[in-house]
């Protein structure tokens, strides 16, 4: 096995890593940024070297400065997590040629699926269904109309070159056509540095289902049932479970020989996702493979016990997989609530500062992914997830009990968090039902926020006496180390956050 | 001490007492003890009649507070505020983000700042004296400085637009 | 279902009773001593009452102050935890009276399995094989003698009273037999106010071996397979871990019929433990039964995922158990570490101050149950466990593996700790292959104590270096603060504790 | 500075050097550099040659380092020391808990306590001068003063019992 892994990342899918590179005997190696010099992935590794200034572009982005580590520390093999180089082409070929093992698929079947028209090209040629739509991005748009005709409106304008939601548009009918690709390509112009764009059906009450499968050297490919990730807000994934309350058994083997296929059809190695839409009549459609470790992995770790970091790295150093289809068993429900520091009550906006006082969840069925830790700050610099909150449980219910009590237990102040958030999704009645879509956040926003922000009378008067206590000592503390100062300003004067006096 | 205790929603009115260790509250909700003990700075353990809730004072905003891990915003009326509202000035007012107007007559005494600055939230803007005392009064938005209405020195009337921050 | 639980302990088993009560919808009490004013399981209850003092005798073992603020409450039942109250016999029947329900058996089974020679007495009228040795307690010493020969030395003489090694001696031969059971008397009198003692074969290489038992009001009697806890001091468990490497299959099966023949033959409801000796030749015997929650109960919840805490909530209800026999299926493995509030380097003296900083760990099949924070005090009050570090994996190996990690992950400083006199046990290579005895801890003790104090150059430098830095800044910060003061004395004149100039 | 760093097992002989935010470590061992930041009261993250440590000074006994979560015992002994035992005076000597004895000839200059006195582990018991220093000595145990064999201002020769607690 390895001796040394460099995990080239941050934050909790560093330390998920390296939590299991220790459990292998394997020694970790960090590398971290200027503000990350005390960070918990740093203090976890046996191993820890500078990449460069606190912007990811000049640091966990910059490959030169990663392989630079890794040869000076001696690591035999790289693991990129998610995000960051996790699916850059030339990072994984660069890895290779520096005599060193890529912890990820071959750099060709990152490209072929890192490029949404070559990879839906590349489904056509197998018996996976796609969403209707063009199969190379526009370029003329007498044609494309035509086929959105085809298709029948409304119709979905995507980028090619990226994915979380930028570049695309919903186009409702043939007038609007011209000017929502001219939109879409400018903001994929802009994001992606590449304006792109291509056309698909756009899918009625759509559930967002994802397969992870698991491929080796040796030409085995195994998948591990699904996670429904319907829950998403701006199209970014806030609340994932296994298995899905929305499909069957027959079905659920039916997307998993086509996961199997979609990863066969690039050649795949290592841990990979496949994700598919499936609309309200049951019909599934592959929309895109992520080639790399994803973010809500342990929701499958949890129902399925399997170890997705051991086998990723035992995939790696070229043993087989250590399970066939047939011995695949699930037990129980498994559920995963991302807490990113943001504040719900401002449209999700980051939220940076000191963690004053932290108590993470336990007990019986909890697991927390992160990377936090009391007395840390939060910076700017990096994509605002704190960590993961897992819960598992025999069913269903009992897993949204224990994800409910779990949240009502997490306490982090210093700084705002979606925990709540998470919480009125999990309490809403739809959710607890089942069988919700991806507009499940768009039609019932409101309701969220309004749970959010509702208190009864016994929390508003805890609250504002606790809020006199407060002030009342910080008032008598600053008034015997400073006389004056505390007799000039009456203290009560501070207004709620938008009013002036 | 008499207050008020409002949310967007409610308006309770409370007289607050210490008694020892412990905070007594008599609201037309009924009596409340309350025990309130400090775990971490800005933390606190409260028992109110028995019921248990930890609670966190935002370093950032006072006005908003952590209750059992939910966040609620309120606003604390000291008897002063109180008087003024019944002499009939409002002294909450909803108004634009960054604009701020007097709502209470009263002398400028110093300005922080001039035209073109940036300021940050919760930085102090200028003195307004009233009712023989001296309140600060801080940016509730950060931004820069658009509009500077009045000068040192000047009385205001209930109203007048002060600063506005863009 | 109830509404309102009160919580009779505190600590880690209070938090972990109040978890699963939050899970079920129920609101949750906790009673608080002068000391744990600010305590976790206050903080995490919905409701919290002062029951007394700091000393335990004056809050939680005092029976009237608890049923007093249970009824002021209305709390509709009453969870004991573990220790306290839990076998207290009048408690449980003063709850029934009160008209509240008590989370447990029934006050007779408390009664009959309480007493270790009624306890004996009872289970000589089943198939259930009880260790040779007398039937009753010791009254006169030459028929005492007669029986101890009889066995065949050595022999074992027990408190009937009590338990946790106080009042046990070994007896090597019929010299020493009369002086012997003359100090069992005396030291049994003192921990229990019982000087009633009896006399018991002394097993070889035997391994404490336990299994659990769930009992409904409807006579159903299942097990859920077996803890192997043979890693004692003091005779206190320190390591427990599920399935057992010493036992096979069919001696699991028969071990758990005996268990539940146990439980069925003193009416047994509820969660329960039945305890045995196993020893080197792999014959069973019946030692004593738990009739409460066990501290160790969690190794059997990660390999059956049942939650043992809300099967209890449910049989107190009325409810018949939710599964049967055939239908309990395990998984994997599982292992604990206590972990203490003790110093291993001083004979396991117990340490008390501040948490100045926890780092507790998690991650992948990693549960702790703890009742400890970042700020906290730990009072002399109390038993010193601050709580319990469970992993699982899919098998042995791999759950010794994650065990390993989380304890290197594991940080308190302020206090002294087991965690790694555990990691010294969880690495010692007799553990690592098996199948231990109860012997271990007295045969590698110093080895164990040994790979705690070892340290090499590297961390001895970087320990050497670091203290520097602490004193240098503390000089410095003192310096600043009061020129005099510093000048006065050389600041590394501090000696090593026991030493003097 | 040069120093000793001595555990049960091992002697290493050091000298640090402060370098900016760095400190550098030279041993017989090697040259190292040691980057060390606070990151909670007592406790540090130090990268020494990249290898990463956190490492927590014990607030009550400071010869106790806690290392990754692992205890280390251990004794650091300044320049001032080590001339000391050059000159054969033997700075560190095990005695029975309580018996204080002058490792050092010098002058007692204040003794704090007297016969019967109650005294907490780390309280000071007296100031001895020695090498043109004071030095502050402690209790290294807690309990009572049984005996006090010296006055103030009487020199002392190594060896002599000052106080004992019992």
């Amino acid at each position: 096995m390895f001796k040394k892994i460099l995990v080239a990342n941050r934050g909790e899918i560093a330390l998920r890593v390296m939590r299991t590179c220790r459990e292998m005997g394997i020694e970790v190696v960090a590398v971290y940024s200027e503000a990350d010099r005390t960070a918990p992935h740093v203090l976890f590794a046996d191993e820890a070297y500078p990449i460069g200034a606190s912007p990811s572009s000049e640091s966990y982005l910059n490959f030169e400065n990663v392989l630079r580590v890794a040869r000076e520390c001696q690591a035999e093999a790289i693991h990129p997590g998610y995000g960051f180089l996790s699916e850059n082409t030339q990072f994984a070929q660069q890895v290779t040629h520096a005599g060193m093992v890529f912890i990820g698929p071959p750099a060709q079947a990152i490209k072929t699926m890192g490029d949404k028209t070559m990879a839906r090209q590349s489904m056509l040629k197998t018996n996976v269904p796609v969403v209707p739509g063009t199969e190379e991005a526009i370029i003329d748009l007498g044609d494309a109309l035509q086929i959105a005709k085809n298709i029948g409106f409304p119709v979905l304008i995507k980028a090619a070159g990226g994915g979380g939601g930028k570049g695309m548009r919903i186009v409702e009918s043939a007038e609007t056509f011209n000017e929502s690709v001219g939109k879409a390509q400018r903001e994929s112009q802009s994001a992606f540095g590449d304006g792109r764009v291509y056309i698909e059906k756009y899918l009625e009450e759509p559930h967002h289902i994802e397969f992870q499968i698991l491929a080796d050297t040796q030409g085995n490919i195994i998948h591990l049932n699904e996670r429904e990730c319907s829950i998403q807000r701006r199209y970014q994934k806030v609340i994932e479970e296994s298995p899905s309350p929305f499909i069957h058994a027959e079905l659920r083997a039916q997307m998993g020989l086509a996961a199997v296929e979609t990863a066969r059809s690039c050649n795949y190695v290592g841990a990979g996702t496949v994700e598919f839409l499936v609309d309200k009549h049951k019909q599934f459609y592959f929309l895109e493979m992520n080639t790399r470790l994803q973010v809500e992995h342990p929701v499958t770790e949890m129902v399925t016990g399997i170890d997705l970091v051991a086998e990723q790295i035992r995939i790696a150093f070229g043993r087989p997989l250590s399970i066939r289809q047939s011995e695949v068993k699930t037990s129980g429900h498994a559920i995963e609530c991302r807490i990113y520091a943001e504040d719900p009550t401002q449209d999700f906006s980051p939220s940076t500062g000191e963690i004053l006082m932290l108590q993470i969840p336990d007990g019986p069925g909890t697991r927390f992914d992160g990377a936090i830790r009391q007395g840390m700050k939060v910076t700017p610099y990096y994509d605002p997830m704190l960590g993961k909150l897992i819960c598992w449980a025999g069913d269903r219910e009992a897993a949204l009990n224990r994800c409910e009590r779990a949240l009502r237990e997490f306490y982090i102040s210093g700084i705002e968090t979606t925990i709540q958030f998470c919480r009125a999704v999990i309490k809403h009645p739809v959710f607890r039902k089942g069988p919700y879509d991806t507009h499940f956040y768009k039609q019932h926003k409101d309701e969220l926020h309004q749970s959010l922000s509702t208190s009864n009378e016994e929390v508003l008067l805890v609250a504002g006496a606790t809020l006199y206590h407060h002030k009342n000592r910080l008032n008598q503390s600053s008034k015997s180390s400073n006389q004056n100062k505390a007799q000039r300003s009456s203290w009560f004067t501070t207004q709620r956050g938008r009013e002036g006096l | 001490m008499k207050f008020e205790i409002n949310s967007d929603e409610k308006s309770l009115q409370v007289d607050f007492q210490a008694n020892g260790e412990k905070l007594l509250i008599n609201a037309p909700e009924g009596s409340m003890s309350l025990d309130v003990v400090q775990i971490q700075a800005g933390v606190y353990s409260v028992l109110m009649n028995n019921r248990s809730f930890v609670i966190g004072v935002c370093p950032h905003h006072n006005d908003r507070v952590n209750v059992n891990g939910t966040p609620v915003v309120l606003e604390l009326l000291d008897a002063v505020h109180l008087h003024l509202r019944e002499l009939g000035w409002d002294t909450v007012h909803e108004l634009k983000a960054g604009l701020l107007s007097a709502q209470i007559p009263g002398l400028i005494t110093k300005i922080f700042h001039k035209i073109g600055d940036k300021v940050n939230e919760g930085e102090p803007l200028f003195l307004i004296e009233a009712m023989k005392m001296e309140n600060e009064i801080k940016a509730p938005v950060s931004g820069e400085i658009q509009r500077i209405s009045v000068k040192e020195g000047q009385t205001v009337e209930k109203g007048t637009i002060i600063i506005e921050i863009g």
